[in-house]
């Protein structure tokens, strides 16, 4: 069953499928974020709705670019062989 | 202490007479006894000695009570003192007669006048020991120095005996110039040679003015010869090498002893009050003495001639003894001359044995591999040198500790320190005997002929009393010790 | 004190002397039975000494076990026996590691037995006797008697250099030692100066306050005495002869024993009976001990012999001794007492184990060896327990000395107790590196190919030191709680008690060694 | 005695029986045994057990609180997962070092004392080190020289710490220090931090790693790292320091996971950064995050084991670690891909997935402490948490191109142990309760509320969202990362080379530097001091003594000519000159 699961999810030919799935999946979650109510929350950026899925998409971003620029500008990625010499 | 003034007293000279009467017995026997009896000298001149030592134990007055018995008008006296000294001497002479009889024997030199010329010399130390007047103890000096300087040139058909033989007599002579000069100059300052009346003279005189000062340095020099201390040691290694084995081990013990008591005698009864001016001159004389013996002995190859100054060395620390004069100092040079009387003969019998006929190999090299070939034999030289080396449980160490003590009761720390720091150097040619004769292989072209070694049961014997002697002293030193307290000049 | 009051100290001292007897009786040419007659007379001997620590009560310092009869009246020298904390200890461990020593050179001497046997037994009687005599006299006694056999041990069965070795050995002790013997004399008669009565009894000397220049003089005199047989610092160099030359069983008796004598001399002697003296010279001695175990650790390291090697690190361990006694603190004094103890266990097994070597290859040279530990695993793993010992880890018998004495170091200076942190890590160094050379790697020399490994006798040598290792690294409490006592007591005849002052100048050393000493006028002001 | 027995009693006394063992009874022995220690644990109630005196100082070796009894859980649990996972391997060695490792961290774990917890610590640090040999490869050699120097350098610092400790403040007992900033204060920190694998003191970890066998790492991701954030929570409770180091933590370990190309290397990074939230936790020191900090290492422990194993077993079947050379595996291993994804969820925090329970935990106690910048960043952090366990791994292992490897499924025993480290992942995340009630203080939190989740939700999704579009910028490049382990690594060789030291022999890495500065330098001074010093100096000093008076006999000897009239002469010189100094005198005297 789940080995099903597994080879249908990696078929190529059901991505576009898949695609839409996650995309209604991301939908429902900011939908969702408007809905619930904020009791408990600690600072003006968690009353704000879909905060959260804001931050993510952001500080995803940001890790990637910076992370990216680092390696490569800064010279911190080098060949494999860079220790064995 | 009663003092007993009495003219002739013939029980105060038993011992001597004994003596005397013994060696005459050998001399006729030698005369008109058949050949055959010819073995029989050493073992009547033994009697003597014995005989002689009883009469010493049991004179009048037990030890205990330390009674002076003056005799032939104040010219002899009997106290513990010269009796102790006597036990010494008898004791060198009878362990020197045990090794002599089996040495003449391989020498073919069985003659009387051997033992004779041993026993006048013992008698001559008797005399020097309880000669209560420097006259008699000038005799005494004469009559032992005489019959020295004759052994010592006895085995005639070796060229270094005779030499030995000259030297001795010539040096001797010479010192003993002194000696009567100094005698002389007391005698013209004080009037008198009884010893107590010099004292009496100059306690009563105050200051004894500078010839007296005079004649006491010239005994010093005479007595400096006697007891071989430096300057006036040269004699002594040519002659302890030259000399036959036996008279060797005599001469070192025995008329060192009767020098020290003598020596002591008239400096501690007659010039007491003159230490201050002599306690300076045999500081150094003592320092001279350690330290040149034992220096110059450290690169010794001949054995004999090594012992002849650690002999000197020896007299040094002995000096050391005298120079802290008291009680302390005293009996410590009797006990210290009890022990080195064992150790050193003790040795010298050890050496007599592997001398071998002829006297061939008394190098310290001839004693590598010895211990395996004479265990017992090595092993009792070991003792023996480690005695002398002062190194407990030995004799030698209770001496020196002894001395030492009263060197440092007396204030003389300096002088302790130098003494002991000595004694460390002495260790080193000890120790290179022991080195040969149990860490060196021998060397096998000498091991080829192995001379017929001198061996006898008088031999075992002497070299088994020494043994015990040095052990005791060492291990159970008290008895002797009280011996020794009983026996220090009485008079002081 | 003594249940049963049989006088068992002098009985743990001559048995060895019995044995040497029956040695005598035996031909030469049976040397097994010498041998077992040796080994038994230690074994029966160790047992005997058993009991001392079982009816031993930990709660007092007095001296237990107590012998006292005259000996020599005239000088007042008594035959006085004795042990108390400090000396207990040292005494099992000599019993202990004589009787494995005699079993170590079962095979390793084969001629001359007989002289062999005797002379380790006769040994073991003076050492004894050291650590037992209470009597200034028969202390000395037994203190020079112990050289005679260990010369001969040397000298006769040891290595090439060995008649250097031994008589440097035996010159250089004794050169010490007369010194002493001067000093004690020196006491000797300042006591009867000060209280009127003649003794050698070192207790009586305990509460005797001298001037300070004399204490200065007198501790000089015994301090030399004691720093050549430690050995410390500058006095040294006779060790690494006598141990390298040495016989195996010599070296671990030297090592075990002998070097303990200088640290217990201290102990006895110089502290308590020269207060003022030991806390003036404090920092000297605390400099030596640094440098010496510096210097020891870094001297070894360069070694290429291993028996040398061994010898130098017994030179950087004593000097921990010397750190932890004269930080003068309980910590520091109870870590020398039990360093003692580990360091003879640990540098015992270590002299065994190069013995194994030698007797397997007869050489000593490091670069000999190589990948051992393949062809002798077991012998690998003891080597290295051993070598971890000696060098402190925890868990074993070395730790728990050096934590101590770092303890007192780090609480009397923080300098040296740095700089002796510094030694510990060199102390790791040199023994793992030589470790490594000699163990690991590939085997490159053709005869190290078949060597065997341990056999049974080796086992029953090595293993009882091992057992003890572990047993002291892990519950060390059962041997520290013998010391307490004394410890504490020798402390506060030391601490608090500052004797008489310093009375005007220093006299100059000549005015000392030529003048006339007058002990009437030094005796005064003694604060008694 | 009876009442409480020391768990790593068992590991390390099984530890040295295991040897003996063979086959099957040997492979019911390696479970026996962690059974056994969860027993222990499960018997075991708050106090104080086998303390003894040594050397005056009270060793204590089972001082029991409810902190301690978490941590002795997990790691039972764990060790036992663990050694499920490892049943199949045939190598004795590597199952003594973990036994040994385990018994190590349990007994720091229960340590009462500093001097018991340094030795088992040092304990923990040689047998993990023997995790990395055990690999046998010339990398992993090197690799773990390095792991024992850095944790040799971690130890010094601890043990100097405490004896500092010990001498200020005469107690030996495992406690919070006060925050004098005494040297032992941070003595202490930095030898627990090195473990805990703190920038810049964290190289060690995504070095050695990666290069351990792929059994032994699974271990190693458990203990070493959370056995010093137990030691965290002990003793450094409320250290402002710590907030700070655990944030950039967090987020330094995103940063490189982005750049890493080795799978392990890339969960070593993830470690760290996860740490870094329980670091962080210990910094704040209320007691939610406190709470947070241990409930996190708890719920840690499983899925970063988890995660392990999941790669393990790719390594372990295909032989191959890098993501660029591996892709497509879906196929083949379906269900190492699921229950490594449940990994992943749970270390990215999904709700009803144990990290969602635990890490909301940390960040809530932060907020709640008054830190917004910190929460926040906390905060990003998982979101590149889930960016690459959850997406980026994965995809690129399991889909992604294919690289055409055959593969198949890992043993059975493999897959029973990630099933059982899933199934508690999830367990945890869908019912919290009883590992709230295990923490140390009483728990006032509630993780599922509707706003956190649906924006955790969010965070995460987004977080996916921006992946795909960002996925050709992610494709993983065959390069490795260079960290602070280039100070050891390359920066001293490059010192080496300008020292221009020749390297003595091909010998291992640390084998050169021991031998440059080692035998070089120390070899010169030392064996100046024995051959000149000792010898020439001192020896020869004494030996001069001896040399000197024999050669004075040697000069004085010459007196001795053997001719009478020197003799005479010498008598006749002596004799005046104290006559003569007799006469002086007393005529000065007159």
């Amino acid at each position: 069953m789940i080995k099903r699961i597994v080879l249908y999810i990696g078929n190529p030919a059901h991505a576009g499928t898949l695609k839409k799935l996650s995309y209604v999946a991301l939908g429902l979650t900011v939908v969702a974020d408007f809905l619930v109510e904020r009791e408990h929350a600690v600072y003006i950026w968690d009353k704000i709705p879909g905060w959260g899925a804001l931050y993510g998409f952001v500080s995803c971003v940001v890790i990637v670019l910076v992370s990216k620029f680092i390696g490569h500008q800064c010279g911190v990625m080098r060949g494999e062989d860079y220790y064995n010499d | 202490m009663e003092q007993v003034m009495s003219s002739i007293n013939l029980s105060a000279i038993a011992p001597e007479l004994i003596l005397v009467v013994c060696s005459l017995l050998i001399l006729l026997i030698q005369s008109f006894a058949p050949i055959r009896l010819k073995g029989w000298y050493g073992y009547v001149s033994l009697i003597g000695v014995v005989g002689a030592v009883a009469v010493v134990l049991t004179q009048p007055q037990s030890f205990e009570l330390r009674a002076i018995e003056y005799s032939f008008n104040g010219m002899w006296v009997v106290d513990n003192y010269c009796r102790f000294f006597k036990l010494i001497f008898l004791l060198g002479t009878g362990l020197t007669i045990l090794i002599s009889i089996k040495y003449l024997d391989n020498e073919a030199m069985q003659h009387g006048e051997y033992y004779a010329l041993i026993i006048f010399a013992t008698l001559g130390m008797m005399i020097m020991s309880s000669g209560a007047e420097l006259i008699t103890i000038f005799l005494g000096v004469e009559l032992m120095s005489i019959s020295l300087y004759v052994l010592a040139g006895y085995t005639r058909n070796r060229m270094i005996s005779n030499e030995a033989a000259l030297k001795y007599f010539l040096l001797g002579s010479f010192a003993t110039c002194f000696l009567l000069y100094g005698i002389a100059l007391i005698y013209g300052s004080t009037g008198t040679t009884s010893i107590p009346a010099i004292a009496k003279f100059i306690a009563g005189a105050g200051f004894g003015g500078p010839t007296i000062v005079m004649g006491m340095a010239l005994l010093v020099i005479g007595f400096g010869f006697k007891t071989a201390s430096v300057p006036f040691h040269m004699w002594a290694p040519d002659v302890y090498e030259g000399a036959p084995a036996p008279v060797t081990a005599f001469m070192s013990a025995g008329p060192k002893a009767a020098a020290f008591a003598a020596f002591a005698r008239i400096f501690m009864e007659a010039l007491p009050s003159l230490q201050t001016n002599w306690t300076m001159l045999i500081w150094v004389m003592a320092v001279l003495t350690m330290s040149v013996g034992n220096v110059i002995a450290l690169v010794q190859e001949n054995i004999k001639r090594m012992l002849a100054y650690s002999s000197i060395a020896h007299a040094g620390y002995v000096l050391v003894a005298f120079l802290s004069a008291g009680e302390r100092g005293i009996s410590s040079i009797l006990y210290y001359m009890l022990a080195y009387t064992c150790m050193n003969i003790g040795a010298f019998a050890v050496i007599t044995v592997l001398a071998g006929k002829g006297e061939q190999r008394v190098r310290i090299a001839d004693f590598r591999g010895l211990g395996y070939r004479h265990p017992i034999a090595a092993l009792a030289m070991t003792l023996f040198l480690f005695s002398l080396a002062g190194i407990p449980p030995t004799g030698g160490f209770m001496g020196k500790f002894y001395i030492f003590s009263a060197a440092i009761k007396e204030g003389f720390v300096g002088l302790a320190i130098i003494g002991v720091i000595n004694s460390v150097v002495s260790v080193y040619y000890y120790l290179r005997v022991t080195v040969a004769m149990y860490m060196q292989a021998p060397d096998t072209a000498a091991e080829k002929e192995i001379p017929v070694t001198v061996f006898s049961p008088a031999l075992v014997i002497a070299i088994f009393i020494s043994a015990y002697g040095v052990l005791s002293l060492g291990l159970f030193p008290s008895t002797y010790l009280a011996m020794v307290k009983l026996s220090f000049l009485t008079l002081l | 004190m003594n249940a049963l009051n049989l006088p068992i100290l002098s009985l743990i001292t001559y048995l060895p002397l019995v044995g040497i007897v029956a040695i005598c009786l035996i031909n030469n040419s049976r040397q097994d039975l010498i041998r077992w007659v040796a080994f038994g007379t230690s074994v029966v001997t160790f047992l005997v000494s058993l009991p001392l620590y079982f009816m031993f009560d930990c709660g007092t310092w007095e001296m237990q076990f107590v012998e006292d009869v005259p000996w020599i009246s005239q000088f007042a020298v008594r035959y006085h026996m004795g042990i108390d904390g400090i000396s207990l200890l040292l005494v099992l461990l000599t019993t202990f590691l004589s009787a494995l020593a005699i079993l170590s050179t079962w095979t390793a001497v084969t001629e001359r037995v007989k002289g062999y046997m005797a002379s380790l037994l006769f040994l073991e009687t003076g050492m004894i006797g050291v650590f037992c005599a209470l009597d200034f006299v028969l202390f000395y006694v037994f203190w020079e008697v112990m050289l005679i056999p260990m010369y001969f041990i040397i000298g006769i069965w040891g290595g090439p250099r060995r008649i250097y070795a031994a008589v440097k050995f035996f010159i250089y002790t004794m050169s010490g030692s007369v010194l002493m013997l001067v000093a004690i004399l020196v006491l000797y008669f300042m006591n009867f100066e000060a209280t009127g009565t003649y003794t050698f009894d070192i207790l009586d000397y305990y509460n005797l306050g001298l001037p300070g220049n004399i204490q200065m003089w007198l501790f000089l005199a015994f301090f030399v005495a004691f720093a050549i047989k430690v050995p410390m610092f500058p006095f040294h160099t006779w060790l690494p002869d006598a141990h390298v030359e040495a016989p195996t069983a010599g070296s671990v008796i030297l090592a075990g024993v002998l070097l303990k004598m200088g640290i217990y001399g201290f102990l006895r002697f110089c502290l308590p009976i020269f207060p003022q003296a030991t806390i003036d010279f404090m920092p000297i001695v605390l400099a030596l001990s640094v440098v010496g175990i510096i210097y020891g650790a870094m001297v070894s390291i360069a070694q290429d012999d291993i028996k040398k090697l061994v010898a130098y690190s017994s030179v950087s361990h004593l000097g921990y001794c010397m750190l932890g006694m004269f930080a003068l603190n309980v910590d520091g004094l109870k870590g020398s007492l039990i360093q003692m103890i580990n360091h003879g266990l640990s540098t015992g097994a270590l002299f065994m184990i190069v013995g194994m070597l030698y007797e397997r290859r007869h050489t000593r040279l490091i670069s000999e060896y190589g990948g051992i530990m393949k062809v002798m695993p077991m012998f690998a793993a003891l080597f290295l327990l051993v070598a971890l010992s000696s060098m402190g880890v925890p868990g074993l018998n070395g730790f728990v000395g050096e934590l101590l004495i770092l303890i007192g170091a780090f609480k009397a200076s923080l300098a040296f107790g740095m700089v002796a942190t510094i030694g510990l890590i060199l102390g790791a160094i040199y023994l793992l590196w030589m470790y490594r050379r000699v163990m690991y790697g590939q085997i490159t020399k053709a005869e190290n190919q078949n060597l065997k490994d341990m056999t049974g006798r080796e086992y029953a040598y090595l293993l009882p030191i091992v057992l003890f290792i572990v047993w002291i690294g892990v519950y060390p409490k059962p041997f520290l709680k013998t010391m307490d006592a004394s410890v504490d007591h020798l402390l506060e005849t030391v601490n608090p008690r500052t004797s008489a002052r310093m009375d005007g100048a220093k006299p100059t050393w000549l005015n000392d060694v030529v003048a006339r000493v007058d002990f009437q006028q030094l005796a005064k002001g003694q604060g008694r | 005695m009876i009442d409480w027995f020391h768990p790593s009693v068992f590991y390390i006394v099984g530890a040295l029986l295991l040897p003996f063992l063979r086959g099957k009874i040997q492979k019911a022995y390696m479970l026996l045994i962690p059974l056994l220690g969860v027993a222990a644990v499960f018997a075991m109630s708050a106090g104080t057990y086998w303390s003894w005196d040594f050397l005056g100082t009270v060793l204590c070796f089972g001082a029991v609180d409810k902190l301690s009894i978490v941590f002795g859980w997990v790691f039972t649990i764990m060790s036992f997962i663990g050694m499920v996972y490892a049943l199949h391997v045939n190598d004795r060695g590597q199952h003594v070092a973990a036994l040994l490792y385990v018994g190590g961290s349990l007994g720091v774990t229960f340590a009462g004392d500093y001097l018991t917890l340094f030795v088992f610590w040092e304990v923990m640090a040689f047998a993990s080190a023997y995790l990395v040999f055990a690999r046998r490869e010339p990398a992993a050699i090197r690799a773990g020289y390095r792991y024992i120097l850095v944790h040799t350098f971690g130890g010094v610092c601890l043990l100097g710490g405490i004896i500092l400790h010990y001498l200020s403040t005469r107690s030996m007992q495992v406690g919070p220090l006060d925050h004098d900033g005494s040297l032992a204060f941070y003595l202490i920190l930095v030898g627990v931090i090195v473990n805990a694998a703190v920038p810049p003191l964290h190289a060690w970890l995504i070095d050695a790693y990666p290069e351990g066998t792929v059994t032994g790492s699974v271990f190693m991701s458990a203990f070493t790292t959370k056995t010093a954030v137990y030691v965290l929570v002990r003793v450094f409770p409320g250290t402002e320091l710590l907030v700070y180091m655990g944030t950039i933590m967090a987020l330094y370990g995103v940063v490189y996971a982005v750049l890493e190309n080795d799978c392990r290397r890339l969960l070593a990074y993830h470690i760290i950064s996860q740490v870094g939230y329980m670091v962080a936790g210990v910094g704040i020191g209320t007691e939610m995050s406190l709470n947070g900090s241990v409930s996190h290492a708890f719920a840690h422990i499983l899925y970063k084991g988890l995660l392990f194993m999941g790669a393990g077993a790719v390594i372990e079947m295909t032989g191959r670690r890098k993501l660029t050379e591996l892709g497509g595996l879906y196929r083949t291993m379906p269900i190492t891909l699921v229950l490594y994804m449940i990994g992943g969820f749970a270390i990215s925090a999904f709700p009803l997935f144990s990290g969602f329970v635990t890490k909301s935990m940390v960040i809530a106690g932060a907020a709640h402490d008054h830190r917004p910048l910190v929460a926040l960043l906390l905060t990003m952090a998982s979101a590149g948490t889930f960016l690459h366990t959850g997406l980026k791994l994965p995809y690129y292992m399991f889909f992604a191109k294919d690289s055409g490897i055959e593969a198949k499924e890992p043993p059975l025993n493999m897959l029973l142990a990630m099933g059982m480290a899933a199934f508690m992942c999830i367990g945890i995340g869908v019912l919290p309760g009883p590992l709230y009630n295990l923490l140390p203080f009483p728990v006032h939190f509630n993780a599922y509320t509707g706003d956190h989740v649906t924006s955790a939700l969010g965070i995460l999704l987004f977080t996916g969202l921006g992946f795909f579009m960002l996925l050709k910028k992610l494709d993983p490049e065959p390069t490795i990362s260079i960290d602070t382990d280039w100070v050891y690594r390359k920066g001293s060789r490059v010192f080496m080379w300008i020292a221009s030291k020749p390297i003595a022999s091909s010998d291992t890495y640390v084998g050169n530097v021991y031998d440059t500065w080692f035998t070089r330098f120390m070899l010169f001074f030392s064996s100046f001091l024995a051959r000149i010093i000792d010898v020439r100096a001192i020896d020869g000093l004494v030996n001069g003594v001896a040399q000197f008076f024999i050669g004075l006999a040697g000069v004085v000897r010459v007196t001795a000519s053997g001719l009478v009239r020197s003799y005479a002469a010498t008598m006749l010189i002596g004799g005046v000159v104290i006559l003569g100094y007799y006469l002086f005198a007393s005529l000065m005297s007159l």
